[in-house]
């Protein structure tokens, strides 16, 4: 099995983690889109690397999408918990004002 | 003094003052009449933000049996077994607060060693209560184990109370001019006994729960109730005593030659956190325990030789009249308010339940503390519904 | 072919879970939802023997992450349905565009790598090996990270701090009678 | 009014058709049978399950094609986990009684109620599956599954001795781990699905407190992991080959501590007491697991008491020499049960003892003291590893006397537990108190 497969799944991941982000307007399901697409990208990388290119590189990157998507979903979770603390709601059409 | 670490979010709520920048999500959560923890049928309603809660309202009357209307239909003598359902952790202290306040209002004397007889019994129902008091405690707090050691404790003394009169929780043993029954043969060796293999057990519990690191952190300075607050709500017995009151009636006006036995009365006096928190409430009625054993101790030594139920005809007919009687029951003064026109029934008959008062205090000290402390609370206050609701 | 079967059991729950969650109003079946995706592409990463990847895409991501966003989704739950659902105009427009990214993401791919097959034998990536490649090659960003975990870690509590002067708590509270 | 939700009439279909006919017609006289033979049927079960791994391992493995072989030790494995969870229970009744000075079952099975939590589950699989109306159905369906499940898949790679292992995985311990924390999501599910807002804030505090804990738990792990250098459980198995003074715990001060706060952290994680809030049965009803009825309920049960033997043998293995006897060579995977099982009656021990905490002091303990000092553990761990070596001798010689010194710290504590133990046993009728054994009039 070549390496087909997994960019094709990857590309659905991407494409349905880019539907979610943009059809939803609930900020928590955005995150979740988000998500999707990071794991797209860091399941390419993963499958590069165990078809032969750039060796360890990939799965390297796919450690560090892993850290990174940890440390946005703090910050966003944190940012959306204010968010509705002040305006009560997490859609974020009513995001519209640059301040509290 | 040890200050809670916690930080509360919500303190604003109580002036009523919400900040406009932030909005709580409360929720009601419903606690109770079936909850683990509320001793009973009580119901509590909370207001809660997470984990912390904002107000707490009891609704009683879950267990109302028209005690005080039935009181009007029976006899004095027949009332007596109600009496036993009011407070169903503490029948003989409810059986001797009812014949007294008959016995006042128709001017009845008792014989010296029903005076004893009672006194023993009381006391021996105020330990049998104050271990379901802290067994249940600890339950609330979870740890099972001084549940199970309360209990067992309890047990020897119900087989006491069975060995003289048959019944293990609804006696009807002290009536109306005296006791029902002598006391049967080796009854005070056994008693004796008891005492002292209770002594040294009240030294395990403090062992295993009063001195718990963690017990003392989850009671120390919880659900502080200070003495001026006490006195405001009309608490009475442990709950006030807890808050540094120092106030027991039978020291006060006592009844049945209390004045005659010597022993202290225990008060809260904020060892482990403020005055009138959960753990005081709580260490007061162990101490209050060992105040027991000695007066039973001494009471057996002065029993003497005679009748144990004085000339009372079948009927009790007292005169026209009204009295209220307060004795100090082991959760507060239990008033008996008895309004006679004369016949055999009495005209009217209230009762001034000490854990509904106790309870009154619950929404005032229940604000802006934690679920956990709820009950901490609740279980520290010590209600029995069948006295709450009557 | 053990092994494609293997890639559909896991590629196929992935799949379905971001269909279900486009199709989905019920937020929390959403998180959980996310939550088969992560595990099946943890599934993946197994299945090409990356299983140090693997068990870190569990770890943080299941174990981690996705709790605190179902921690998060029950917080604020409240209001749900009405903008979960795109109108129709919304979704043709939506699927049109999302149609034709996938057909030309998955035509590059069938034109580009059709040939490509897997090594024999996976790269050794074991921790130690990964260990050495983060402190190796890979210094430089892995001290970016740790910069941004701890930063992230800063703003978070920041940002989720409680808003209110906090005041002495409980205590002589029930005095005011 | 009275609120009484409508509800169908349960409809039993195809298996479960057959299974309730099957209970109702031959369910009791089956369960007295089996009571009655099962004291014998149960050891012969686990004798024979012995007998077949071992013979699997000795002459069938290298005959047998792998996936044959893993399907064999997957269902080993599942029994074994089931006589844990079974022998757990029972355990835990056994324990609790004692502890209370009661006896606890005494009558199912014949033998000190060993069958009693036999007796239980098939009292629990008779019982109607009840599912709240309002519930999120799906989800409340799953969520026993998600928390048995991974807990259960944990022992794929916990190793019982040498070769005694489902699969070797350079990432093992990492692996238990990831499963232990995929069981936290079943908690959550379930709490939410019930629709309940008791079971609700089960789940909240089972979040709250369960991810806050993973972080010293692993973090005291790390400490070993990084004075072995591998995070194959077989290696650090190995790495402790030769008695007593060669298990990890001993090795330094910081994998000394290590040890008690991992252990601390692990009771956090699964939920026990003193942090058994998640389903603190006095605040919270029954927290998570309220509205749960049946086998459902029987799962998390399982659940619980499978976690807690995982839990225990990673600290078997991590700190307290896994396999390995304390006296050099006798390695076998009695050992490690025995001293799993030891922990997990510690466990116990602390369950019945102690109050619970409250949820702030909970996440206090986590952040103020356990967090830092697993952070100490685990730099000063390292800091350890770089200097006891032969560069710095005079460093060596100390670390070389200061582990016998743990070790003979830890042979104190031991011997401590047993002569507290001994002095309670032989003077239990004394310290219980006279009345005990002693009938009252009308007792």
């Amino acid at each position: 099995m070549g390496v087909t497969p997994y960019l094709i799944l990857s590309a659905i991941l991407l494409v349905l983690g880019l539907t979610i982000v943009i059809s939803k307007r609930n900020a928590i399901v955005m995150l979740i889109g988000v998500e999707f697409i990071l794991n797209a990208a860091a399941l390419n990388l993963v499958a590069f690397s165990r078809h032969g290119i750039g060796g360890l590189a990939g799965q390297t990157a796919a450690l560090f999408v892993i850290v990174i998507a940890a440390a946005e979903a703090v910050v966003a979770l944190a940012i959306f918990l204010n968010f509705y603390h002040r305006i009560a709601t997490v859609d974020i059409d009513r995001g519209d004002q640059l301040k509290g | 003094m040890k200050e809670i670490e916690f930080q509360y979010q919500s303190d604003l709520h109580q002036e009523g003052e919400i900040p406009s920048d932030i909005r709580t999500e409360e929720l009601t959560l419903n606690m109770g009449p079936q909850h683990p923890s509320t001793h009973g049928v009580l119901r509590v309603v909370l207001q809660t933000d997470g984990e912390l809660v904002l107000q707490a309202t009891p609704y009683v009357g879950y267990l109302h049996r028209c005690a005080e209307k039935i009181a009007e239909k029976v006899t004095y003598r027949q009332f007596t077994p109600y009496t036993d359902r009011l407070d169903y952790l503490a029948g003989m202290n409810n059986n001797l607060g009812f014949a007294l306040a008959v016995e006042k209002l128709g001017g009845i004397e008792v014989p010296a060693r029903a005076e004893y007889l009672r006194v023993i019994f009381a006391e021996l129902n105020r330990i049998a209560s104050h271990l379901v008091a802290t067994g249940c405690y600890g339950l609330d707090m979870g740890a099972f184990t001084p549940f199970v050691y309360c209990f067992r404790e309890r047990e020897y003394v119900l087989d006491l109370f069975e060995a003289v009169c048959g019944a293990r929780l609804t006696y009807s043993y002290i009536t109306i001019g005296g006791v029902r029954e002598d006391l049967p043969d080796g009854w005070i060796g056994r008693c004796r006994e008891f005492l002292d293999y209770l002594g040294p057990k009240i030294a395990e519990y403090n062992n295993l729960l009063s001195y718990n690191h963690i017990f003392i952190n989850r009671t120390g300075n919880v659900g502080v109730c200070p003495p001026d607050l006490a006195l405001a709500y009309g608490l009475t017995g442990s709950c006030l005593r807890g808050s540094g009151v120092k106030w027991d009636l039978r020291k006060a006006t006592p009844y049945c030659r209390y004045n005659e036995f010597d022993f202290d009365i225990p008060v809260g006096r904020g060892e482990k956190g403020t005055v009138g928190d959960c753990w005081d409430r709580y260490f007061v009625r162990i101490q209050e325990i060992g105040q027991s054993v000695r007066i039973i101790r001494q009471a057996l030594d002065k029993l003497t030789e005679g009748p144990t139920q004085a000339k009372v005809p079948r009927a009790v007919k007292l005169p026209a009249g009204e009295i209220y009687y307060e004795v100090e029951n082991p959760r507060g003064q239990l008033g008996f308010y008895l309004v006679s026109e004369g016949g055999t029934s009495p005209y009217r008959l209230k009762i001034r339940g000490p854990s509904f008062c106790n309870l009154s205090v619950l929404p005032v000290v229940a604000r802006n503390c934690l679920l956990a402390d709820v009950t901490a609370l609740l279980g520290s206050l010590d209600i029995v519904m069948g006295e709450v609701d009557r | 072919m053990l092994e494609r079967l293997i890639f559909v059991l896991f590629a196929l729950p992935a799949v379905v879970a971001g269909v279900a969650i486009l199709l989905s109003t019920n937020i929390v079946r959403m998180a959980f939802w996310l939550i088969t995706m992560l595990i099946s592409v943890a599934g993946l990463y197994f299945l090409m023997g990356a299983y140090f990847l693997g068990v870190v895409q569990i770890l943080v991501y299941v174990g981690g992450v996705a709790v605190l966003l179902v921690f998060g989704v029950m917080l604020t739950s409240r209001q749900l349905a009405p903008k979960l659902r795109p109108g129709p105009v919304e979704t043709l427009w939506l699927a049109t565009v999302s149609a034709i990214l996938l057909l030309g993401l998955v035509l590059s791919i069938l034109r580009a790598h059709t040939g490509m097959e897997p090594l024999p034998v996976p790269v050794a990536n074991s921790p130690a090996d990964i260990g050495h490649s983060l402190m190796g090659d890979f210094l430089g960003p892995f001290e970016l990270a740790s910069v941004l975990l701890l930063v992230a870690m800063l703003g978070a509590a920041y940002l989720a701090r409680p808003k209110v002067p906090v005041q002495n708590p409980q205590g002589s509270k029930g005095g005011a009678v | 009014m009275m609120y009484v939700p409508e509800r169908p009439p349960v409809e039993y279909k195809g298996l479960s058709l057959a299974i309730v006919r099957l209970a109702t017609k031959w369910g009791p006289a089956g369960i007295s049978l089996l009571l009655r033979f099962a004291w014998g049927v149960f050891f012969a079960a686990i004798v024979v399950l012995v007998t077949f791994v071992w013979a699997v391992r000795r002459f069938i493995n290298p005959l047998l094609p792998w996936f044959i072989r893993d399907v064999v030790v997957v269902v080993g494995l599942l029994a074994f986990v089931c006589i844990v969870a079974i022998i757990g229970i029972w355990g835990e009744r056994k324990v609790s009684g004692r502890i209370q000075s009661r006896l606890g079952p005494m009558r199912t099975g014949a033998w000190h109620g060993w069958a009693q939590s036999l007796a239980d589950g098939l009292k629990f699989v008779q019982k109607e599956d009840l599912i709240p109306r309002d519930a999120d159905q799906p989800l409340f369906r799953l969520a026993p599954y998600v928390a048995l499940v991974p807990a259960f898949c944990a022992y794929l790679t916990i190793p019982f001795s040498l070769g005694w292992v489902f699969r070797e995985s350079d990432v093992g311990l990492l692996f238990v781990l990831a499963m232990l924390a995929i069981e936290v999501l079943g908690v959550i599910m379930a709490g939410w699905a019930s629709n309940s807002k008791w079971s609700l804030y089960g789940a909240m505090r089972a979040a709250c407190q369960l991810v806050s804990y993973e972080i010293p738990m692993g973090l005291s792990l790390l400490a070993v992991v990084l004075s072995v250098g591998s995070l194959n459980l077989i290696e650090l198995g190995r790495a402790q080959e030769g008695g007593w003074f060669s298990w990890l715990i001993f090795r330094n001060p910081f994998l000394f501590l290590a040890f008690f706060t991992y252990y601390i952290a692990s009771l956090a994680s699964c939920k026990r007491s003193p942090f058994d809030l998640p389903e603190g049965e006095s605040e919270l009803v029954a927290g998570f697991h309220t509205e749960y009825s049946g086998f459902r309920f029987v799962m998390f049960f399982f659940a619980e008491y499978v976690a807690m033997f995982a839990v225990s043998a990673l600290a078997t293995i991590l700190f307290l020499g896994g396999w390995n006897s304390p006296v050099a060579g006798l390695c076998s995977p009695l050992w490690f049960v025995l001293k799993s099982a030891f922990l997990v009656w510690v466990q116990m021990w602390f369950r019945w003892t102690l109050p619970r905490i409250r949820i702030d002091q909970v996440m206090h303990a986590c952040v103020k003291y356990l967090l830092p000092l697993s952070l100490l553990l685990f730099v000063g761990s390292s800091l350890w590893q770089l200097y006891d070596n032969r560069a710095h001798p005079a460093f060596e010689g100390f670390a070389g006397l200061l582990h016998y010194v743990l070790g003979g710290v830890g042979l104190l504590l031991l011997g401590l537990f047993f002569a507290g133990a001994g002095y309670g046993y032989y003077n239990r009728n004394r310290l219980v108190g006279s009345m005990v054994r002693k009938h009252l009039p009308g007792a």
